[in-house]
């Protein structure tokens, strides 16, 4: 009986604490600069075009084989008269959000760190009725970067905070 | 050090200095063991027909006394037969063991270790099922992880094939039409 | 014989009073439904119903409409008339309950002589509708919960009705109305505290509260008699929880706390009479939600064993140290210190109960089995 | 007469299934329930439905792939499944991890091992039939420990962020004050389980002597971790083949010898308690450095060769079986899952003993089953 008033006096003092409920759909936690959520493209705002050149590098290290990558000509490339460095660029890109794992590795292996892990809370509310509409293209995986929805963070792979 | 280069170099039993092997000899006594040293552990080969006694000698043993069952599993390699792999640990004497016995691909039979420490139970249902090793005397030869009736085909064989990636995008979204 | 309440034919009369019964009731329970999500979520850290309405007040009637349009199932197997009868067969005895419940001087359903009897006979009656539910529903989950259910309840009868008894021996009367007008100077725990504490264990179990919630145990039988029931049917079984357990509470509050007599008599009027009940009753409430957080559930031989060793002998003594010392005429004051001592008595064997030696047929059995296979 | 009155009054032995969807049964396991009352006679455990083939899996893929499944292999304790694939590889390919990273590791293993058994607190605690209140206190901190790794690695549960050789990337600059704030919150909830159950009369009269399991028998069964030494055998990789850094601070073993259920939760308490001690050991001796090695290859190739990795995962000896044919996956991966072993004794633990015990005490081996079947 002893132990048993001792539990209510601790149920007590939680009873008198500030609860922890986050009321979360109408106010959502800040997330950290980190957070992972599904594999965003960047856009690359002085060019006005995405960073992705369509290499594949993503595709081949994909554990799941959630993304289909196709590359192209650049049409805004020097040597054809536009303002471009990119001879090749992305042409179509998916990402199949249903089976991506978010393990971001697609972001390490990139050369052009034109892949983000896109870490605001539009990348984890992305219910939707039919798990085809979880296929992301091109136009809908650059949206956040293009219109600067996003501050993305590319991690430094390996290397040390200073001091 | 690898255990490949091991077997290679000229003195084997050299690198098996220090280790425990020279106790697990004198248990394994009449039994035809070679071993070889692994990284952490020192790794026994045992044949396959006598490894249940080979077994109950390493637990009788009283200064080896191994008296707890890691892990119990089994690795396909191909034409060179299925491994079945033991890693043993003493409780009191705090020391591993690795012990292996290799069957033939025609030849997937080998006695049940339930007989030693219960533990093996579970596992000799699970490495049955997924490599088609039987396990003479099992007590409760049913399968663990699989469905009953799958007893025919073994998931974690190289053979086995993997399953097909279904495909939502590219080509399957109607890609390659407008391509073309 | 009282007359009708608004002076109407008797007929009409009794009829309003169902219905006010009927209404009332549900009012309350949904009320506590609400309440007890509030104050449990508090209990946990959070912050309980908030969604519906303001304060979450209307998340009560959102379950209940949610409730009345879901389908009623009923199992193939399960036998259609214990099935479906289950429900009211707990639903009724508890409402039959609430009429001798005294909220305010000389107002309740009906003052009967026998309040106290009448009482304990309805009330046991829902057990039968346990039983039935658990029986009929032809889920092994439900009939163990059912049995589980009717042991408890006759276990737990006992210690209940002696420690009712003891009460009535001190004021002389099976009238609850009477028992509350005979503490206006002191209340009945005072010289009661070691029935009040029996009463409110038993009440516990009566009500299958936690830690006596083993007929429902949700990590074991998964709501035990209620696992196959959904819809209106699911909710009676809810509503009669909710009801008893306002029921009970009212009643603790009339028997040892004073009801609406004590502390300030009579005199402050009708309103003030049912808000000084309700407010006892709330107390009361708060306490068994309060227990609900804390508690783990018994195990069912523990539970048996409580009762016949450790609460009916006990309640036994309390009602022979009642006689003693009303045959005797000794002052009060030794009813309160053996009551006091009863209670000392009680929680040291409850602590003695956890460190004897358990009785387990455990390792008899393995070897039995371990030898079969 | 005796046998006539016998055979007149004979019962029915009932079979009761409980699962695979139960909330009891931590997940989808399933057992039939052979009762006689309210007194078990036969448990035989179903085991399976979550068989992911996660072995398999990590066959195909290279090592740095195999990382998100040796995750999902073992959900509530990622970062210690994580811990045991990468130190199997680092083995086989030979890589010296740097000083800092091995501490940061010791830090986000133990914190995982406090995030597991808080939720093992919370599971057990409405096992025993506390309605919800152990759940909340244990989400609650559990909560700052995921807030903190979702700070660090970026994700709340797959954290993906041990690598072969050593981190992924390094903590962010306020990683021991942040540490130390969940520390705070840690031990306020340990003293809220202690103070609602460890003293309970209920608890203790539904935990004490249930469930027994003999030292003998359990070393048998191959039980590991807090299961096995609460039957007071002395069992710790951390303290028998000391990996990391376990050998330069100072905790201890947490052993008990009566072997029932309540001695499993005590463990898990007073280990919860040590994690404490070890994660604020480890934080003083934090120092800046390298987080991975000076020569990392682009592709982690390995030689061939063989390794058996155990560490010790809160739910005992979680290990990696690695076999290596040259290149840059495994040829065989096998995963030695603790809870498999544990949940091996359950038929032995429970056989006679009543319906509400045995799911206490499957509960108290604490079982995942996405480790169970993987």
């Amino acid at each position: 009986m002893r132990g048993i008033a001792k539990s209510m006096l601790t149920t007590l003092s939680v009873f008198i604490r500030p609860p922890v409920t986050r009321f979360y759909p109408d106010v959502h936690r800040p997330l950290p600069e980190r957070d992972r959520a599904f594999p965003l493209l960047l856009w690359d705002k002085e060019i006005d075009e995405p960073f992705c050149t369509g290499c594949h590098a993503c595709e081949r290290a994909c554990p799941v084989e959630c993304m289909t990558v196709l590359m192209k000509d650049n049409p805004n490339h020097k040597s054809v008269g536009g303002t471009s460095g990119r001879r090749k660029i992305i042409d179509k890109f998916w990402i199949d959000y249903a089976r991506c794992m978010r393990c971001n590795i697609c972001v390490e292996v990139c050369n052009f760190d034109a892949i983000a892990m896109n870490n605001t809370w539009a990348g984890h509310e992305t219910s939707v009725h039919d798990r085809k509409d979880l296929v992301m293209d091109l136009q809908q995986l650059t949206t956040l970067s293009h219109n600067g929805a996003i501050k993305e963070w590319v991690p430094v792979l390996g290397k040390a905070n200073e001091a | 050090m690898t255990s490949e280069e091991t077997t290679e170099s000229a003195a084997p039993v050299a690198t098996l200095d220090g280790t425990i092997w020279a106790e697990v000899d004198r248990a394994l006594a009449g039994i035809t063991a070679t071993a070889e040293r692994g990284l952490l552990d020192v790794i026994v080969h045992v044949p396959p027909a006598e490894i249940i006694r080979a077994l109950k000698a390493l637990k009788a043993d009283a200064t080896l006394n191994f008296d707890y069952l890691r892990s119990l599993t089994a690795v396909d390699n191909e034409e060179d037969g299925i491994d079945v792999v033991y890693h043993l640990y003493s409780t009191t004497a705090k020391h591993n063991l690795t012990v292996k016995a290799t069957l033939a691909n025609d030849n997937l039979f080998i006695d049940t270790a339930t007989t030693v420490w219960r533990a093996a139970n579970w596992l000799e249902r699970e490495t049955a099922e997924m490599f088609g090793v039987r396990f003479n005397g099992h007590p409760d030869p049913r399968t663990l992880l699989m469905p009953e009736d799958m007893d025919d085909t073994f998931p974690l064989r190289k053979d086995h094939p993997l399953a097909e990636i279904e495909v939502l995008q590219g080509e399957g979204m109607g890609y390659s039409e407008e391509d073309q | 014989m009282p007359e009708g309440l608004f002076g109407l034919n008797p007929w009409l009369d009794g009829l309003i009073r169902l219905l006010m019964i009927v209404g009332l009731m549900t009012i309350t329970a949904m009320g506590l439904i609400y309440i007890e999500r509030k104050v449990l979520g508090r209990f946990h850290a959070r912050v309980g119903p908030q969604r519906t309405g303001p304060f979450g007040l209307l998340q009560s009637l959102a379950d209940a409409l949610k409730l009345i349009g879901k389908e009623d199932l009923r199992p193939r197997n399960a036998d259609p008339w214990t099935f479906e009868f289950g429900p009211y067969m707990v639903f009724v005895p508890i409402f039959l309950g609430f009429v001798v419940q005294p909220f305010m001087a000389g107002f309740s359903v009906r003052v009967l002589d026998l309040g106290i009897m009448y009482f304990v006979a309805v009330s046991s009656l829902s057990i039968i509708g346990w039983v039935m539910a658990g029986w009929g529903s032809d889920n092994r989950y439900a009939m163990i919960g059912g049995m589980r259910a009717a042991a408890q309840a006759i276990s737990y009868e006992l210690p209940f009705v002696l420690s009712l008894l003891s009460v009535s021996m001190l004021t002389g009367t099976l009238n609850i109305n009477e028992i509350v007008l005979s503490q206006w100077q002191v209340p009945n725990i005072v010289w009661q505290p070691l029935a009040f504490l029996i009463f409110f264990i038993a009440a516990l179990a009566e009500l299958n509260r936690p830690p006596f919630d083993i007929p429902i145990g949700e990590s074991e039988v998964v709501g035990g008699p209620f696992v196959e029931y959904s819809g209106i049917r699911w909710s009676m079984f809810f509503l009669g929880e909710y009801a008893s357990l306002f029921i009970m509470s009212v009643l603790i509050s009339a028997l040892f706390l004073g009801g609406y007599e004590w502390p300030f008599g009579t005199q402050l009027g009708i309103g003030f009479q049912f808000l000084l009940t309700v407010v006892k009753a709330a107390m009361i409430i708060f306490l068994i939600i309060w227990v609900r957080a804390s508690v783990p559930r018994l195990r069912i031989d523990q539970l048996m064993g409580y009762a016949w060793k450790i609460l009916l002998p006990l309640s036994l003594l309390q009602v022979l140290v009642n006689g003693f010392v009303l045959v005797y005429d000794l002052p009060r004051i030794v009813l309160t210190i053996a009551g006091i001592g009863g209670v000392i008595l009680l929680v040291s064997l409850t602590e003695r109960a956890i460190r004897l030696p358990r009785v387990t047929h455990q390792s008899s059995l393995v070897t039995q089995s371990e030898a079969a296979s | 007469m005796v046998t006539e009155s016998a055979s007149e009054f004979e019962t029915q032995d009932l079979l009761l299934n409980v699962g695979p969807q139960h909330p009891s049964t931590h997940g989808v396991f399933r057992m039939v329930m052979q009762v006689d009352g309210e007194v078990v006679r036969e448990v035989i455990p179903y085991i399976g439905y979550l068989h992911r083939g996660a072995e398999k899996l990590c066959e195909t893929m290279d090592y740095r792939q195999g990382i998100g499944f040796m995750d999902r292999t073992e959900y509530l304790a990622a970062m210690n499944a994580e811990l045991s694939y990468v130190m199997a590889v680092e083995t086989l390919a030979e890589l010296e991890v740097p000083e800092r990273a091995q501490w940061i590791r010791m830090i986000l293993v133990e914190l995982n091992r406090l995030a597991s058994h808080l939720m093992f607190m919370g599971a057990f605690g409405v096992d025993v039939g506390v309605f919800g209140t152990p759940f909340i206190y244990a989400w609650r901190e559990r909560e700052a420990v995921i807030d903190l790794f979702e700070e660090i690695s970026g994700d709340r549960m797959m954290y993906a962020y041990l690598r072969p050789g050593g981190l992924a990337w390094d903590v962010p600059t306020n990683f021991v004050p942040r540490v130390r704030e969940v520390l705070t919150a840690v031990r306020q909830g340990i003293a809220d389980f202690d103070g609602l159950l460890t003293k309970n009369e209920i608890f203790i009269a539904r935990t004490k002597g249930v469930g027994v399991i003999s030292a003998a028998d359990a070393i048998d069964f191959g039980m590991s971790g807090p299961s096995i030494r609460a039957s007071g055998v002395p069992l710790d990789v951390r303290r028998e083949e000391p990996y990391l850094k376990y050998n330069d601070i100072n905790w201890n073993v947490i052993t008990r010898t009566e072997g029932d259920v309540y001695a499993r939760y005590l463990c898990r308490l007073d280990e919860m308690r040590e994690s404490v001690k070890i994660v604020e050991q480890c934080l003083e001796r934090l120092q800046p450095g390298a987080i991975m090695p000076e020569k990392m290859p682009r592709m982690l190739r390995t030689p061939p060769g063989e390794i058996y990795v155990r560490t010790e995962a809160p739910r005992g000896e979680f290990g990696v079986y690695l076999v290596s044919k040259g290149g840059n996956r495994p040829h065989r991966l096998k995963v030695r899952s603790a809870c498999l072993s544990n949940l091996q004794a359950l038929r032995h633990m429970t056989i006679g003993s009543y319906v509400a015990d045995a799911l206490i005490v499957l509960g108290s081996i604490d079982i995942v089953l996405s480790e169970v079947d993987r």
